[in-house]
């Protein structure tokens, strides 16, 4: 594994610890993640959603600029599907009566205003059917289903209580990559 | 699970380092940068969208039928003064309407659901959804006995006040099925041989289009049972029937439309079906002209207009989409404006409020139009929404709310 | 009603009449029939499908010509649907697994060969998913959902054992209309 | 039932009249027949197509994930050399592959069901379907666990005799379920933790990919309990991962591809992962040039020929459909052809028979193109197949049959 690699994996990881830390009601889903390590594979890396937040959709940072409505948005690097911020929902928001999933894989991209790196969790929404709109596949980074946490072919919506109806994508800032 | 797991000590032990190293990192997160970047972009939690508590005035809900993909029907909720969509429900095979109560606050969806996707055990219930969430909420088993047809308004009804859920059924036997909105519970199954769509013309009344040509009343109890009225005669010949998609003119009042483009108002007087007036769509310079579409005709209560779909073409073309839109005053029975369009539209809609948008669709092209009802002209066009589109139904709300 | 429609309700019901005493395994069908009747619908006018026959797709009739797979052919005057013809099955053959519906409605279409109308019955074929081929609308004496022996907007499949799921329609003969 | 019947006495009446009437016309149905016309139709008797009792080798199945409608996926079988689509299953959500029998007379379909389309109760089962009638026969419940990716072959195997049905689970812990088919009976769940995609290597053996770039052998005992054997050194590095899309080169052999575009031939040797050769795609002159695609390799045993989708792009580009096919004897691991699409294919396949069909299809486009394969030409295109094609499934049968 090269350098670059290892710094993904570090930063992933610790996100992950932050995430634990922060946030207790995710203990049931860490309690099977647990159980997961145990048998030895990459579970630890695949990122979490936190608890819900806000009502309307949440604004881009000012660090950011751009069309989040348009696949060329730089956080959708490594996007394959539905852009939510079509489909009632926004970037790091998802639509109504969808439900976020829990776990997903992780990209990497460049934000042009800083210049900087982040880990990106491209969290679906799901419980309803495809939203339609906005399709975008830029697949940066994406590896084979096996390698699942940085895989962007697999429906994520398997992690859900709604089941696996795969609505739209979000692209979640994580934090730095570098 | 009887495998042994297979060993993946290598892979733990370096995401246990890489805790280690990320703690360290942790305690200096902005060491790497430099005074002249902007700050380091903030970690996000994902977040779920609510609405407003009800519909808003230029909020429009739009049925995708799927065509191609029956069991997948969807009901998408759009803001058509924002141009975007709001979020949507996926309502199962031949999605009908969604039941807008009259505050706005809720949708009741009557939506058929098989075991095995497209075969096996038949399940129709009707499911609650809160606008402001547009989550499933409280479902209500009805008979599996739902009409499957290209939608329109009135197979599905709510009573004015929301008190009272019908759904038509047709199996082929036509039956009405009655819930009880506030209870959350099935009513009862009611025969109504040869007559089907229910218009509501009271509280707890409405009129039936029946094969034979002529107009019957149902009438309801307090507690949602049926019982059928009075007949009229015959009122549309065989070779020229009058389309199930009529608009309300007054409370007790449709204004019902041939296919061959005869404007015919009929309505409920004395609790009997009574007709008040026949007129012709096409006037004295439309021949060769027809109504035709999924959803052809709007009206405008507040200002008495009438906004029809007409398109250029003979017998057996009530299909048809509209290449104009034809605006009548109903009260005077006359034609007000033709206004040609873009691009044909097989369904028409109009908001209730004072200063409306107008709204067309056409089948096939998953795209809302929103348009100035005084000109035609296209404010804006909402692409993506769904593929097969059939009704449009605007808020039942005039005002704005928070 | 005016005389040519009186014609072709008399030659509908001779159809119904004849399908009815050469088939007794539909006997099931029209004990429901017969309630129907009782309460005074337009029942009867509902024409019926013969035992399932042959195996592979029927062919036309030699008095027949033109092309089944196209809209244009003369016994799609009133359909709108996909034609079975384009999707395993024929004019008048449900493709493999489907299930054709028991009632439906009828039209009435010229044949261009013999001069001669004829009642056609558009049965749908019924259980699986839409076909997606060969969609045609022609409409030629479609009536209204409430007037449904002559109304296409209806999911005939309503009628069969599979459930609802419409597959594609077919244009079978029925007998002459005039 | 609580209303009165609409009387309907009239229409009784018009009907029993009617029956009479026709009584009498009956006896004399060519009476009002010119000698100049032809005779008349006659009445016909609805027929449902039974087909032959196994698949012709020039039949192919097709998976249409419906991307945009995944809960009706489908899986449609075509007659290449007719250019006719046969039938068609409905195959529920996610769709993924069928299971096509040793003899080409039945297929098992895994599909996933919800018991309100797109929420409520997850079934997962096993449905089979013989060839003659495609109906749904004997069903088998698995956990509702399958995989839900981006279809491909080596999700859902059958053992090569068989006997065997295996399911690629991912929860997201990864597991693999088995049926034992003979007797339509789910067999157990086995754990392959941080291994997936099963790679048939023998009666009872098969490969997985691994996260960490390994191999994995997995064995399987006579009544279906799966262990796992032995795991290869990394062979692939991550950054430039192996397809899990692989072909079957040998009984025990796949040639794997590499997003870059590595060819990395590996089997099972003595129970063991056992890497054999590596070789470029892009040989001497194929720089920028790269595999692509859903289903972007097809090997054709009898002739040794692998067939690839290729396309000009850089990293990232492993779903980008191919404009080229690029053939490649894989004894000799050198490439025979360039083969220029009229337009990009994302999916490729080839008949098993001695005069094989070459198939391509490009997701969203709804169409099968049957090429010649040694120059590419098309041959005939059969559209209208769905939406958003995936797995392309050539029959198992070389040899016609009747």
């Amino acid at each position: 594994m090269n350098r670059p690699d290892m710094n993904r994996i570090d930063r992933i990881t610790e996100i992950m610890a932050r995430s634990a830390a922060r946030n207790s009601s995710r203990r049931s889903f860490f309690g099977r993640l647990g159980a997961w390590l145990t048998v030895g594979t990459v579970a630890p890396l695949l990122p979490v959603s936190r608890a819900y937040a806000a009502k309307g959709p949440q604004a881009l940072q000012p660090q950011e600029q751009g069309d989040p409505t348009s696949c060329d948005y730089w956080r959708y690097c490594g996007i394959d599907g539905f852009l939510c911020a079509c489909c009632g929902g926004s970037a790091s928001s998802c639509p109504p009566g969808t439900e976020p999933s829990p776990i997903t894989w992780v990209g990497t991209c460049r934000n042009p205003v800083d210049g900087r790196a982040y880990i990106i969790s491209y969290n679906d929404c799901c419980g309803k059917a495809a939203c339609g709109r906005c399709q975008c596949g830029r697949d940066e980074g994406a590896t084979p289903t096996y390698q699942p946490s940085t895989s962007n072919d697999l429906d994520w919506c398997l992690g859900t209580q709604a089941g696996i109806a795969y609505h739209c994508s979000t692209s979640v800032v994580l934090g730095p990559a570098d | 699970m009887s495998a042994q797991p297979k060993s993946g000590r290598d892979l733990h032990r370096a995401a246990l380092a890489a805790l280690h190293g990320a703690a360290m990192a942790l305690a200096h997160p902005a060491a790497a940068d430099t005074p002249t970047r902007p700050p380091v972009l903030q970690p996000e939690t994902l977040s779920v969208v609510e609405l407003k508590d009800r519909m808003q005035p230029h909020w429009v809900w739009i049925n995708d039928i799927s065509f191609n993909h029956m069991s997948d029907g969807r009901a998408y909720l759009v803001d058509a003064d924002a141009g975007t969509m709001l979020g949507m429900i996926s309502a199962g095979n031949g999605h009908g309407v969604v039941q807008i109560l009259p505050d706005g606050k809720t949708v009741a969806v009557p939506a058929t659901f098989y075991s095995r996707g497209m075969r096996g055990k038949r399940e129709d219930v009707i499911t609650f959804y809160a606008i402001r969430d547009l989550a499933p909420g409280a479902e209500v088993s009805i008979p599996p006995k739902r009409i499957q047809t290209i939608p329109f308004l009135n197979a599905e009804p709510l009573t004015d006040d929301g008190r009272f859920s019908l759904i038509y059924n047709f199996t082929p036997e036509q039956t009405i099925s009655v819930v009880d909105i506030p209870a959350r519970k099935f009513v009862g199954e009611f025969a109504t041989p040869g007559c089907g769509a229910m218009h509501m013309t009271g509280p707890r009344q409405f009129m039936m289009q029946c094969a034979d040509g002529s107009l019957q009343v149902g009438q309801m109890s307090e507690d949602g049972q049926i019982t059928l009225g009075a007949t009229s005669a015959t009122l549309f010949r065989p070779e020229d029937p009058a389309s199930e998609r009529p608009v309300r003119i007054a409370p007790a009042r449709y204004l019902f439309f041939t296919y061959a483009g005869e404007a015919v108002e009929a309505g409920v007087k004395a609790d009997r079906p009574a007709l008040i007036a026949r007129w012709s769509l096409q006037g004295t310079d439309g021949a060769g002209w027809r109504p035709g579409g999924t959803q052809p005709m709007a009206y405008h209560t507040a200002s008495g207009r009438l906004y029809v779909l007409m398109h250029k073409g003979g017998p057996n073309t009530q299909k048809e989409p509209g290449s104009e839109i034809w605006v009548y005053d109903v009260a005077k029975h006359i034609r007000l404006a033709r206004l040609p369009l873009d691009h044909p539209a097989s369904s028409v809609a109009i908001s209730a409020d004072a200063a409306p948008l107008l709204y067309t669709a056409l089948f096939g092209s998953g795209m809302l139009d929103v348009r100035d009802p005084a000109s035609g002209r296209v404010i804006r066009k909402i692409a993506g929404i769904g593929s097969d589109l059939t009704v449009i139904q605007p808020s039942p709300l005039a005002e704005a709310t928070p």
